[in-house]
């Protein structure tokens, strides 16, 4: 069974069922254990990669040295004919020969390293796309454990702290309720602010010396000889 | 990022938060840690966060398939699945006998991600429970 | 970000991706500009990409409803809704007829974040459709 | 009707209305119009509550050194009774007045600021999870139409491109096959490759001279003669 359809099954089960696992405690290791061999498998194709296209260009590089020396040999042997020299133009030649065996096996292993680079790169990107989908069914699964878990947790909490639960109509009511009270309460405080400045102002008549003195000089000398007086 | 991390920022908010919520954060002991958020007016309706290796889960319950009049649960699963892609940062699911929406961030979202996900996860709680309310018993 | 920059990115991408994929970006004209994003050897599922003010929408598009065995629908949401949590930074949708399963990020995602939603976007959908074809005539 | 009804109703609607506007492109912009004055709001009441804090603050220090000097006044009060001096200390008791009925002042003065600096605090959060508010539910409206443009433009592209649709599980069949493709693909090519290392080895001992030598130094003479002729 995919672990699409085992996660599937599982959830169906519900909440009653929240302790059993998706997939036991020692697949989820096996399970992370093929990801780390998978990203083993994967670093070791990029280093063979790595060294295939080394090999490839250094191939490469030999194979264009020969071509240009046996050119260059090709010359020789014609000025020797040209010179009638036909012993020279013979070992000359002897030399070609051997140029162009050692051409056809360094082409051949460039060949061969070009091919096995062509693998090895679609070996890498196989081995990225199966470690970036088994991150992703382990995703699936430490989620879904967790919600699992979690969801087993804070019914137990609930359970245990006597709490009444609420519909979810009911919770919405008092929210709004709560809502409104707080609406209220910051009109009223911008009704009752609006009045403080009134009563500020007062203060400040009273502070300039107009309206009301309710503290007069003389009650103040009769509190300080009432204090001495202790 | 772990729940105690993302705990003490919230509680540390105070006036300071730039969504005008007050969060209090409570931690649940359990096989997984879980902390459960109360924000301020809105405590009937708390949101359930949980980190896992690569994700944080936020989840706020709904209702309960009992609360749902039994004619409207195809309707309702519907409608759930077509506001999926309209709303915002949550989606809808379905634990156990338990509806809920929720949002999953990365486990390297900066607090400020994690805080502006819990205030839209709850905005977009209260308006479903309103405007899902023809379904509800 | 815009559809072109995620275009771009992803065509200069070549044999460079992390995901071991190589994608192909079509864009649609249309009164929004959309991404087409063909996966290669998966050209029949394409990704199709959306950027608003503040979100990157991917959508895959799973089936048809007159695809879907009449008594399986019920069902079929159900399982789309419970299945919601687990499936990674993917959710089930409705659009119109179709059900589709897509991936919202963030308009400041980086465009690994968007190379990696992709990727695992289409794992989702083919598995999805691999895993739910019971509920398929 | 609230935001989210009318995307409700909106997607409901389907694709045969994906033109349609949940809401119309006046209305959208009155929204953004709310928004932008929410925010302007919400400027003007940080900046009110950061000048009432500073004033807050202002007649908090009046108020201390308001209390210290009619302490200290207090202090003169009673030297000057100790000394017999009625004149002066009541001389002093008339400052002390002065001075107590500006603490008055000053004291209901920073009552009134620190009961306006919380209400503009609450209004200053009310206003932020306002501008909150309405940019989610933008966002709602706006993720849908985009959506719904989306929708059209990809079944417009579709229809023109006069390609047959595949029905998911037919799809899912191609896809399928195409990864067996791929996969035999790879399994040949490793197959050939390790025939491939034959063949260099081959080519390496000819190269070394073991084995048949297809080039003799002869037909590279013949070779080069026959050019030379040209």
């Amino acid at each position: 069974m995919s672990i699409f359809k085992k996660i599937m099954t599982a959830v169906r089960g519900g909440a009653s069922e929240a302790g059993e696992a998706i997939i036991d405690a020692n697949a989820t290791r096996i399970f992370e254990q093929e990801i780390r061999d998978a990203e083993n498998h994967l670093t070791k194709a990029k280093r063979d990669l790595t060294g295939v296209m080394a090999e490839q260009m250094a191939a490469k590089r030999e194979v264009d040295r020969l071509q240009r020396e046996i050119t260059e040999h090709e010359g020789y042997a014609g000025q020797a004919l040209e010179k009638g020299d036909e012993t020279l133009a013979l070992a000359v030649a002897e030399k070609i020969a051997a140029l162009e065996s050692d051409l056809s096996a360094q082409q051949q292993a460039h060949d061969s390293f070009a091919g096995n680079a062509e693998r090895l790169k679609e070996l890498v990107k196989k081995s990225e796309r199966q470690v970036a989908e088994h991150k992703r069914q382990l995703s699936m699964v430490k989620t879904t454990e967790s919600v699992q878990k979690a969801t087993s947790a804070i019914t137990d909490n609930f359970s245990s702290s006597n709490s009444k639960l609420l519909s979810a109509k009911d919770s919405l009511e008092r929210i709004k309720a709560k809502q409104q009270k707080f609406d209220d309460k910051m009109k009223a405080a911008e009704v009752l602010e609006s009045e403080n400045s009134d009563t500020s102002l007062e203060a400040q008549l009273k502070a300039a010396g107009i309206g009301n003195q309710d503290s007069s000089a003389n009650s103040v000398l009769d509190r300080i000889k009432a204090k001495q007086k202790q | 990022m772990n729940i105690h991390t993302i705990a003490d920022h919230l509680n540390s908010l105070a006036d300071n938060s730039d969504t005008g919520m007050s969060f209090d954060c409570q931690p649940i002991s359990g096989e997984v840690d879980v902390l459960q958020i109360s924000i301020l007016g809105r405590e009937e309706l708390p949101i359930f966060v949980s980190v896992t290796e690569d994700q944080i889960l936020c989840i706020s319950y709904l209702w309960g398939v009992e609360e749902v009049k039994p004619e409207c649960i195809a309707p309702m699963h519907e409608s759930m699945l077509e506001m999926s892609i309209p709303m915002p940062l949550s989606s809808f699911s379905k634990i156990g006998d338990k509806y809920v929406v929720f949002g999953a961030l990365s486990i390297s979202s900066s607090l400020a991600d994690v805080e502006h996900e819990l205030t839209v996860l709850s905005n977009n709680a209260v308006e479903v429970i309103d405007d899902m309310s023809d379904f509800l018993l």
